[in-house]
């Protein structure tokens, strides 16, 4: 009944986790996170009634707060470190 | 069948360690360990370990990628070119890794039945939790009563935690401070922040209210003090981030850090001792009230209080010391 | 179903040398941290997979599986200690390094022996 | 009383564990240091009652929140815990009575709450190793001492502290996540955590890969933990940058606390089980014990910075107490665990000296300490009487113990002739490298506009008190043998 | 009446399966940043859509499907905001995309 959703949910994130690692700017990674959290929490939702545990949602619902928070501690930290000085090569 | 995706998603995990040491980028090695521990958590959540999966999914991917990112704003964001020596440490590493695999045929059976670990102690802990504190989550039981001194431990390895890094750093900014011109809550921000702020704003009671939820609903579901104490953080540590760190620092003041910090590891070791004034051992809740069953659970839910507020005030002091240091 | 078992073992074999070759070789303190923060997550998995049970569920016990089967709860809860560990550990590295940095400027670790030389 | 005395193994963790979160809110002048000395020498005084009842043959058992054993967390103290627990909350005691001047110079007024509270969490940590008889529980309290130590020694004055208290972070925690990969494979294959129940329930799987896989990984954490030699890289620039105060305390106790650990998971968990495991243990433990001296030895002859020669002679003397447990004989053990207790002393009197040198002269280095002996006569007189202690002049608690590890190497056969020679050889070494101080301090002329005075009164007279201490000790070393053979022959199984 | 529930899940969480195996191949294969977020965004919104209401069928009327509306509505608010906020950091850091290369703005080389 979700394999077919659990295996989608998967290889997109397969394919997220490829454009994190080959992604050339900053900001791709940024998309590829994002992406991954989102799918995640679907993934989480639909393990927790494959495994018949309804219950267990507040998890996913966890986890999409978390990954809203971490993008914009991304951004904030890009957002800072590009004001600051965006020709900055150490 | 979901033995299956466990196989892809460790998978996935083994490519995320590779690119994680690979990356040249610290930022992106930063992200890709936020990624890691969320993976690592939905395969927490496959091996049937709800909890841990919270507390990994809640503390791995929220507050250490906060945290790092906040270390990374202040020291370098690229990693030098690697030395030369790297081909000897690799060929020792992937030897040590091979014996580390043949010696690991020798485990017993994954997940069967008869294996020593499912006879001993596993057995009693689930069924004395029915009958000496009766609440469904066998985990927090486990966590709060049977192994309570275990936990007391765990809340000063936090405690001191948080303590080091106030020595380490203070709460005065640090001489990067100053050459930071951009302070967190200036105006030219706010073009751009205006949609991110309304939403935050919008949503941030809710996690607060979610945090309180995971806070209390340690008995009956996946939740506890170390899981709501960095949830409750990292809305927090959102709010610093949307409306800027001081005004965060004007909602919870240092001193008042300081005293949730003290406040929370001092009432679960309060609550310890009132086991020996009533005449019991230290840790033991039943005595706390004349039904043993009534007292386990007050005890349970009074230390997982005291949990909850140390671990948040030491996420908390901890984010402001790095964002005070180097204007994160 | 045997196979999958002995992977989650070697996933823990080789995510410890991952970690620990992140650790020995890299010079950079932060990715020093991370490497040792993976170290630890390897540590994670091993007592997770112990747990485990054929067909048990996850050891929460509501009416509807009382007399069902239960995955062990003992090592959960020692990871719920040892992950907040390994957090504590890398809040304390971290505020290590940024000293490092202000003191002298640079995190990697040739160039700090440099200076000290 | 009586009741109260039933709790005292678990009061002796939580007393300064509990004052912790007090410290930091008071921040008068000195009242986080009044407070912190109070606790310390409350949980000496507790420890002194614990030997005290284990000398009078009590077996201590404490099962916290009162569930039994191998389900609940059990505390046990034997003689071997109460000796070490004597080493533990004495060496913190005396360190907070004489530092309070030395710590006003290295940390600022408005971090010692911090500092006092990360002081007492250290002591905590380490009592509840020693207390604790569960296997897991070690790991916790390894964790929270451990982190303490980071926080003290960071708060050296010199900004080298700083790189080597992260090397010391980095190999301290893969040292910890070893001995729990080690727990974890144990745990696997019995099923328990209890150290007794454990022991107990190896027997029928002790030819398994993971319980040889965890003896391995057990002994290099705990290896790593305790600085055996060739893991001990990060101790010498550890305590040559950490506060005078804390190297101390940290010296006296700190890698012995380890030693324990290992002592106690080997010879009652492996030893009686896995077989050839003695024979490996000695295998192993034997050569690296006369690398770590001989090589110690001859590099604190050549090092100029003070503290530096007196860290890598730690790490020679941590060779003397393993080459002790590596004999497998009961007079091995006992030389061993005397080492512990006299090493402590002999070690804590020269870091206090050293102390007591740091106030007045800021760079501690062979050539600037000229001469020192006319300006501060008592504390070159401490010093000299500390390093005969050191060396194993008859008369002084070193030579207690260099004599019990004579007769226990005479005893183990053989190569027990080469032992005593290299025994013999490592403390004219030892002659060497305090000769070179004692000889810069007494026989030089120092510079003339040097006005030094002599060090301030309590740090001078707790060093004295130490020294004398060492004296006491190596005329009557009636408690310490004892205790010391109690635990031998608890280790080596023979119920005494 | 059951067996209408579940072919109704079932082909909706398909539909959702679809849905999200698009997006990331796309987010996978377009030439740039802006292209990619169109792709991702998606796998954000249509997806949870499709998803969370076939498994609220599956849950019925309980505490579990309450938990999952909480879920649908958190990730249809977040998605679309973190998207925005990712777009105008993008765009503020000067990351003009490809096609619009002619107007002489300096591509940050980030």
């Amino acid at each position: 009944m979700y394999y077919v959703v659990t295996f989608a949910l998967i290889i997109t994130m397969a394919l997220a986790l490829t454009r994190a690692i080959l992604g050339p700017s900053v900001y791709d990674r940024v998309l590829a996170v994002n992406m991954l959290g989102t799918k995640t929490v679907l993934l989480l939702s639909v393990i927790a009634f494959l495994m018949g545990r309804p219950d267990f949602l507040d998890l996913a619902l966890a986890y999409a707060l978390i990954n809203f928070i971490g993008v914009f501690a991304v951004l904030e930290f890009f957002r800072n470190r590009a004001a600051k000085q965006p020709e900055e090569k150490p | 069948m979901t033995v299956i995706f466990g196989f892809f998603l460790l998978t996935l995990l083994l490519i995320t360690a590779v690119a994680i040491v690979q990356s040249q980028n610290l930022f992106v090695s930063v992200m890709l360990s936020g990624m890691f521990s969320l993976l690592l958590a939905v395969n927490f959540f496959l091996l049937d370990a709800a909890d841990v999966a919270l507390t990994e999914a809640a503390v791995g991917a929220g507050i250490s990628t906060v945290l790092l990112l906040s270390a990374l704003a202040i020291t370098a964001k690229h990693e030098k070119a690697p030395s030369s020596s790297r081909v000897g440490a690799l060929i020792i590493v992937i030897i040590a890794t091979l014996v580390l695999i043949y010696a690991t045929l020798g485990n017993p059976q994954f997940a069967d039945p008869n294996a020593p670990v499912h006879q001993h102690v596993a057995p009693w802990y689930l069924d004395k939790t029915a009958e000496a504190i009766d609440i469904p989550n066998v985990v927090t039981a486990v966590l709060g009563s049977f192994r309570g001194y275990d936990t007391l431990g765990e809340v000063f390895v936090v405690f001191t935690a948080g303590i080091g890094v106030l020595f380490l750093l203070g709460t005065q900014p640090g001489p990067f401070a100053q050459s930071n011109p951009f302070k967190l809550t200036d105006p030219k921000g706010l073009r751009h922040y205006l949609i991110p702020r309304v939403v935050g704003r919008m949503l941030i009671p809710f996690i607060l209210l979610f945090g309180l939820y995971v806070q209390f609903h340690g008995e009956y579901g996946p939740g506890g003090g170390f899981q709501a104490g960095a949830l409750i953080a990292a809305a927090i540590i959102l709010f610093a981030l949307l409306e800027g760190e001081n005004s965060a620092l004007k909602v919870i003041p240092r001193s008042v850090l300081i005293g949730l910090i003290a406040g929370g590891a001092l009432l679960y070791g309060v609550v310890g001792l009132f086991g020996i004034f009533l005449g019991s051992n230290f840790l033991d809740y039943s005595v706390l009230s004349s039904n043993p069953v009534k007292g386990q659970q007050m005890g349970l839910l009074i230390i997982e209080a005291g949990v909850g507020i140390t671990v948040t005030g030491v996420l908390l002091s901890i984010f402001h010391a790095f964002a005070a240091r180097g204007k994160f | 179903m045997e196979l999958l078992g002995l992977y989650y073992y070697w996933v823990f074999a080789i995510l410890l040398m991952i970690g620990l070759y992140a650790v020995i070789v890299k010079l950079n303190l932060i990715k020093k941290l991370i490497g040792l923060s993976l170290f630890q997550a390897a540590v994670f998995l091993l007592y997770i997979t112990m747990g485990k049970l054929e067909g048990g569920t996850a050891p929460i016990v509501t009416d509807a599986n009382a007399n069902g089967l239960f995955s062990n709860p003992l090592p959960q809860v020692l990871i719920l200690t040892a992950i907040v560990v390994g957090i504590s550990t890398m809040a304390l590295g971290l505020g290590i390094v940024i000293r490092i940095k202000e003191e002298y400027g640079t995190i990697e670790e040739d160039e700090i022996q440099e200076i000290d030389k | 009383m009586t009741a109260f005395h039933s709790h005292l193994p678990v009061l002796q963790v939580i007393v300064p564990m509990l004052t912790a979160p007090l410290v930091i809110l008071l921040n008068q002048k000195r009242l986080p240091w009044i407070v912190a000395t109070a606790a310390s020498l409350c949980a000496f005084a507790i420890a002194v009652t614990l030997a005290m009842s284990v000398m009078a043959g009590q077996t201590i058992q404490y099962s916290l929140g009162a569930w039994p054993a191998p389900w609940g967390i059990e505390l046990a103290v034997d003689a071997f815990s109460a000796l070490m627990l004597l080493v533990v909350t004495g060496a913190s005691s005396v360190a907070l009575l004489a530092g309070a001047q030395s710590l006003d110079k290295d940390i600022e007024h408005h971090r010692q709450p911090l500092f006092y509270a990360a002081w007492l969490l250290a002591l905590s940590g380490l009592a509840g190793i020693l207390v604790t008889a569960d296997a897991f529980n070690i790991f916790v309290f390894m964790e929270i001492s451990s982190l303490a130590s980071y926080v003290l020694i960071s708060g050296g004055p010199d900004k080298r502290a700083l790189p080597a208290v992260f090397k010391y972070l980095v190999m301290g925690t893969i040292g910890a996540t070893f001995y729990l990969i080690g727990v974890g494979l144990i745990y696997m294959m019995t099923g328990t955590l209890n150290l007794a129940d454990m022991a107990f329930r190896i027997e029928d799987v002790a030819d398994q890969t993971p319980i040889l896989l965890a003896a391995g990984f057990i002994t290099i954490g705990l290896a790593l933990k305790a600085a055996i030699f060739p893991l001990h890289i990060w101790l010498p620039n550890a305590y040559t940058y950490a506060p005078n105060m804390v190297t101390v305390f940290l010296a006296a106790c700190a890698t012995k606390v380890a030693i324990y650990v290992l002592l106690r998971f080997d010879f009652f968990v492996f030893q009686p089980n896995l077989v050839g495991h003695d024979f490996q243990f000695t295998f192993f433990l034997l050569p690296l014990s006369l690398l770590a001296i001989l090589v110690g030895s001859s590099v604190a002859i050549f090092e100029p910075k003070l503290k530096r020669l007196m860290a890598w002679s730690s790490v020679a003397q941590i060779g003397y107490i393993t080459l002790g447990a590596s004999l497998l004989s009961v007079s091995g053990t006992t030389a061993s665990v005397l080492h512990i207790f006299n090493h402590s002393l002999a070690k804590g009197a020269l870091f206090l000296v050293m102390a007591c040198l740091g106030m007045r002269i800021a760079q501690l280095r062979i050539d600037n300490i000229a001469g020192i002996a006319q300006k501060m006569p008592w504390t070159m007189a401490a010093f000299v009487l500390a390093g005969l202690s050191l060396i194993g002049v008859p008369g002084t608690a070193g030579f207690i113990s260099k004599w019990y590890l004579i007769t226990a190497s005479f005893e183990s056969g053989a190569m027990g002739i080469a032992l005593v020679v290299i025994i013999l050889i490592s403390s004219l070494m030892a002659v060497v490298y305090i000769w070179r101080i004692v000889e810069s301090a007494y026989f030089r002329q120092p510079e003339e506009d040097l006005v030094i005075t002599e060090a301030p009164i309590p740090l001078l007279l707790m060093t004295w008190v130490v020294v004398l201490m060492n004296v006491y000790f190596g005329f009557a070393p009636g408690v310490p043998i004892e205790l010391a053979t109690g635990a031998a022959e608890l280790l080596h199984g023979q119920t005494p | 009446m059951e067996l209408f529930l579940d072919i109704a899940s079932w082909i909706l969480m398909s539909l959702g399966g679809v849905f999200v195996f698009i997006g990331g191949l796309g987010a996978l294969r377009m030439p740039d940043l802006y292209t990619r977020m169109h792709a991702a965004g998606i796998t954000d919104s249509i997806a949870p859509i499709l998803i969370i209401p076939g498994l609220m069928l599956q849950a019925g009327l309980t505490l579990a499907s309450v938990k999952l509306l909480a879920i649908l509505v958190f990730l249809l608010l977040t998605g679309p905001t973190a998207s925005n906020a990712l777009a105008s950091a993008a765009l503020l850091a000067g990351n003009r995309s490809e096609q619009v290369k002619s107007t002489a703005v300096p591509e940050s080389e980030e």
